[in-house]
């Protein structure tokens, strides 16, 4: 029941986001204002963001559980674990490539090593790696543990990209939606949609996620007994 | 803290005295360093070369010769079978620090080796500002085989060991070897002390956070 | 010499969801010999290796005291020596340079003279200079009892004791059981009837419910 | 020749699934190369770089890949003591030629990728004549593959035989990389086919003769 | 299957200066067991490995000769099987997956079901499928054999066959022998008396004048 609201709600997202003209200074209710920089193109951020959003949600809960599998040995929490990872790199890869369509529209090129895509390239990377890794150990135990270990020795070392990628190279990428000087481009509507796709997105992530733990479980039972 | 010193030292001592008898990490790093310089030296032949590439070619070479060589400290001791061996004669930590230790060391020698090199034997290589270049070169390895050494322990339980180790230390090396790279080339370009300042701090803090964590997660590691 | 008691309550372990054994129990007291059977795949080494402390139990617990005061899990390995078929020593080193990595590594200090002497004891005085890599099988076995005496443990762990070894090296190892039986506890993990018939008590793993031979 | 066909491609095999026990595996060799090749890319960032060096960075990339595989090869064997086994099992040249499959088979692989990212990811690096680039290619794997393996065998026994053999590699090396990295050139330049014939002469008799040699030898390194 | 004869006339091996042993003659008919004893560091194994044609001895010389004509050094390695201590098999693969290599490195056409009968024979036909990285010292041992039979092979080298072994594994091990007598050559190499007397002939490398064992 609630995943076909789930599904109507998104569809009505999606439709909407296209549908809605932007114009230069919106007077109806149903109109979105020109972002300076993305005009027609700004529909995109309906899609994008949420999906940056939530790959970053995913991971923090696959690290979440990684953490408390270390404390616990329990192999339940790696298998919620390696979902999320797993859930966190599709997002990750859907925000890179519509990120980079985007790109393509508004820098000329579909990839500059603009320091987000850096970022989110290395985000990339990071996590073929403990899905690499995960492959090269047979031992289920080792597997969760070291696979933790991993995503803890490669979190810590995520944050110091935030701080040298400015340093390094300037940025095309906008600027946060909620950013410093704390002035919205978007009207109410604008983000009323955005906000929507956003729970939007995120109730997928949620729902996406118990069916792969489930099945997980599954998987490991059946293992168990055969 | 790192279980008692005078053990670390012995653990050090050890992987040092076996590196002397057998030498596979030693031929590896130094075989790549003096290929991969040579190679550098043939293909620039007598055109010139823009310092920052110089510098990002400098770092990329000594990365690619640490990851063909660093592991071993713990791939071997996995092989032999005598991890258990040491779990049962010394603390987790002692067993990491002296590796930690040995990797420095061979990574210290190494990049003396190649920085040195480097310096001589390309023309458009000039440091102008050696106090930046050494502490670059010091921070970078401290910072370098600190993280090499525990993604080490942690592929020295894998299967496929050859080619996930660059795999797995790249994403985490990269926000180093950045850095080193920019500092590299300020020492180039002979930019006063001061600016290089914000890099040191940014090498520095990655070399202990990342020493903090190793000291935290290894035992998970070590122990199974 | 502080007085030892070994106790084991219900252990079990797992090993990617096959169980080897499950509460096991037994308790040591200071000065016996305890002998540890069962057919090959059993558990023996597994059940060694857990007192240990090198791999850890899925259930239960075990505890080392020494004078009423618990061994916490991480200074075990201080008091515990170990002979096992699957115990490596480097062989890139000669076996004087091992003990002295050894003794150097446990930061005891054992004079040189005492070096030499468990060295004379195990039979490799003579040999102590040549790398272990040209040891024969018995000559690491015998090793491995300096290895496991060095540091004086109170609880002695003999994985197979006599394996690889010639008369003379058997009754070098009775000897050493017989001697340190009087000054902590002796567990010898072995599939020969005598040794198990001279230890003080026993556990059969194949007794156990639970058990997993290699044929099940 | 080299033992029955049989055993040979067993060997390789064995080597094989070692490597790569699973399927995802493979994915683990992508990221190897997407890895390295991204190293280069973070330090060129958006400056042009000549062609030549980037004919020279491209064989230090596939020397790395070289280097990866070779620790694999012989040196593990060695520190497992499975030696023995393999003596009892094959003839040596079974086992040399099964390991230089193997060598080959990873490097071919890896520098089937790591080339067309190559082209694809940098664009200063166009590819004027891909019958040379091509061909280069496969007789630089070739030769590379070839002495990698021999070298191997002999660092494995390095410590054993009590020698600075090692030492050895990298003369045995250079002449190779230069001639490849000349012969990439003349592809970059789009020079004709005909210009580049000396080079392949050349790498085409150095893969022989390693071979050949190793035929010679490989049994004395082999057993003691 | 062919006869064999094995000849081995004054046999002497030298490890960097110290002669381990000299002048070692014996012949070996088809259809006899042949025992060879000494205390640690005799030489048993290197004695083995010369019959197995690993290592070279740096006097004498032997030879084996099947329905009278003589194997090629280089050939030795397909009619002996060898069974030891510093054997090792590939432990990040499955005993069914090292035997399945085994054979295609030998070339020889061992059809799927006689690996199961060899694997069921050895008792680890149920374990055929775990790593042997997880295989306990036994069945480590157990699956040697398999490896030493594999290829049928005329002469076969035992040295320390009981070792790690449990009663029904030595029961194996008898039996083993015993058949395989009637086929060929074994050579045991042991110091368990037992294991001794059961042979039809026996060496002592102690009683060698130019023996070396571990004390000397
Ligand atoms: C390959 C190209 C791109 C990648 C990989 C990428 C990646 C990301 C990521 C990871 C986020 C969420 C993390 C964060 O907000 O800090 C994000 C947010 C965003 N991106 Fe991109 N992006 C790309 C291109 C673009 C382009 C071309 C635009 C518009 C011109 C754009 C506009 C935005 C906006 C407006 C946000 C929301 C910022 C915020 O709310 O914090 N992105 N992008
Ligand atoms: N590669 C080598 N280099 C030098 N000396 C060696 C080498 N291999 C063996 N030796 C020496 O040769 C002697 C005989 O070794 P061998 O392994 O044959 O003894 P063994 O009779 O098998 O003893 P054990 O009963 O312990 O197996 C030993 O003293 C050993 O130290
Ligand atoms: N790391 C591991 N992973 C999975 N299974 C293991 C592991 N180690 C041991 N086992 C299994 O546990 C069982 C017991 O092994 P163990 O070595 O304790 O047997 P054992 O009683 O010592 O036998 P033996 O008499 O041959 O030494 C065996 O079936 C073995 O396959
Ligand atoms: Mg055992
Ligand atoms: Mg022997």
């Amino acid at each position: 029941m609630l995943r076909f609201l789930l599904g109507i709600w998104l569809t009505a997202v999606i439709i909407v986001s296209f549908a809605f003209p932007i114009v230069a200074n919106p007077r109806q209710w149903f109109e979105f204002p020109v972002i300076p920089g993305l005009d027609q193109k700004a529909r995109i951020l309906f899609f994008h963001v949420p999906m940056s959003w939530t790959a970053v949600l995913a991971f923090a809960v696959s690290m979440v559980f990684a953490i408390r599998y270390l404390a616990t040995k329990n192999q339940d929490n790696d298998i919620r674990s390696v979902s999320s990872a797993g859930l966190g790199f599709m997002f990750c890869l859907l925000a890179t490539v519509t990120g980079s369509i985007w790109a393509k529209f508004n820098w000329g090129s579909f990839w500059n090593w603009d320091p987000r895509e850096t970022s989110i390239f290395v985000l990339l990377l990071i996590y073929g790696a403990y899905f690499a890794l995960r492959s090269a150990l047979d031992d289920e135990q080792k597997r969760a543990t070291l696979a933790a270990v991993y995503a803890i020795i490669a979190g810590v070392t995520v944050p110091f990209f935030i701080f040298i990628m400015p340093r390094i190279m300037a940025s095309l990428h906008p600027e946060p939606i909620v950013n410093t000087e704390g002035k919205i481009h978007m009207n109410g509507t604008m983000l009323t949609v955005f906000l929507s796709s956003l729970a939007g997105f995120t109730a997928l992530y949620v729902w996406m996620l118990n069916l792969r733990i489930r099945l997980a479980r599954i998987e490991f039972q059946r293992q168990t007994r055969g | 803290m790192m279980g008692s010193l005078r053990s670390t030292t012995a653990m050090f001592l050890k992987d040092f005295r076996s590196e002397l008898r057998t030498r596979y990490a030693l031929t590896a790093l130094m075989l790549f360093v003096i290929t991969t310089l040579s190679i550098i030296l043939f293909s620039i032949g007598n055109e010139s070369v823009s310092p920052e590439i110089l510098s990002g070619v400098l770092w990329i070479i000594v990365f690619f010769s640490a990851m063909s060589g660093l592991s071993r400290t713990f791939v071997s001791e996995e092989e032999r079978g005598t991890v258990l061996t040491l779990q049962l004669l010394a603390k987790p930590l002692t067993v990491f620090f002296g590796k930690l230790l040995f990797n420095f060391a061979l990574l210290a020698s190494l990049n003396t080796v190649a920085g040195t090199l480097y310096i001589i034997l390309i023309n458009d290589f000039v440091v102008k500002n050696y106090a930046i270049f050494l502490l670059t070169m010091l921070l970078g390895t401290l910072g370098l085989s600190a993280a090499s050494t525990i993604i080490a322990a942690v592929v020295s339980k894998a299967n496929t060991k050859g080619t996930l180790y660059p795999v797995m230390a790249f994403p985490i090396l990269l926000p180093l070897l950045l850095t080193v790279i920019s500092a590299t080339r300020l020492a180039v370009e002979g930019a006063p002390f001061s600016e290089a300042a914000g890099e040191f701090r940014v090498l520095f803090s990655y070399f202990v956070v990342i020493v903090a964590v190793s000291y935290l997660v290894f035992e998970f590691i070590w122990k199974d | 010499m502080p007085t030892a008691i070994l106790h084991a309550s219900n252990l079990a372990k797992v090993f990617n969801r096959r169980s080897i054994f499950s509460n096991i129990n037994f308790v040591i007291p200071h000065g016996r010999s305890f002998a540890i059977t069962g057919r090959n795949g059993s558990g023996k080494s597994t059940l060694v290796k857990i007192l240990a402390g090198v791999i850890s139990p899925n259930d239960g617990n075990f505890t080392i005291t020494l004078d009423g005061t618990e061994v916490k899990r991480d200074d075990i390995y201080r008091h515990v020596g170990l002979v096992a078929p699957y115990l490596q020593l480097y062989e890139e080193f000669s076996a004087w340079e091992n003990l002295d990595l050894f003794r150097k590594l446990r930061g005891v200090d054992v004079p040189d003279v005492s070096l030499d002497g468990l060295l004379e004891k195990v039979g490799l005085y003579k040999r102590k200079h040549d790398l272990v890599r040209t040891y024969s099988s018995g000559m690491k076995q015998r090793l491995k009892y300096a290895f496991a005496l060095l540091h004086e443990p109170e609880v002695l762990l003999l994985d197979e004791p006599t394996s690889n070894l010639d008369a003379e090296g058997m009754s070098m190892v009775s000897e050493v059981i017989a001697v340190h039986r009087t000054k902590g506890i002796v567990i010898v993990a072995t599939n020969v009837r005598e040794e198990v018939q001279r230890c003080d008590a026993s556990l059969d793993l194949d007794a156990d419910p639970a058990r997993q031979g290699v044929r099940s």
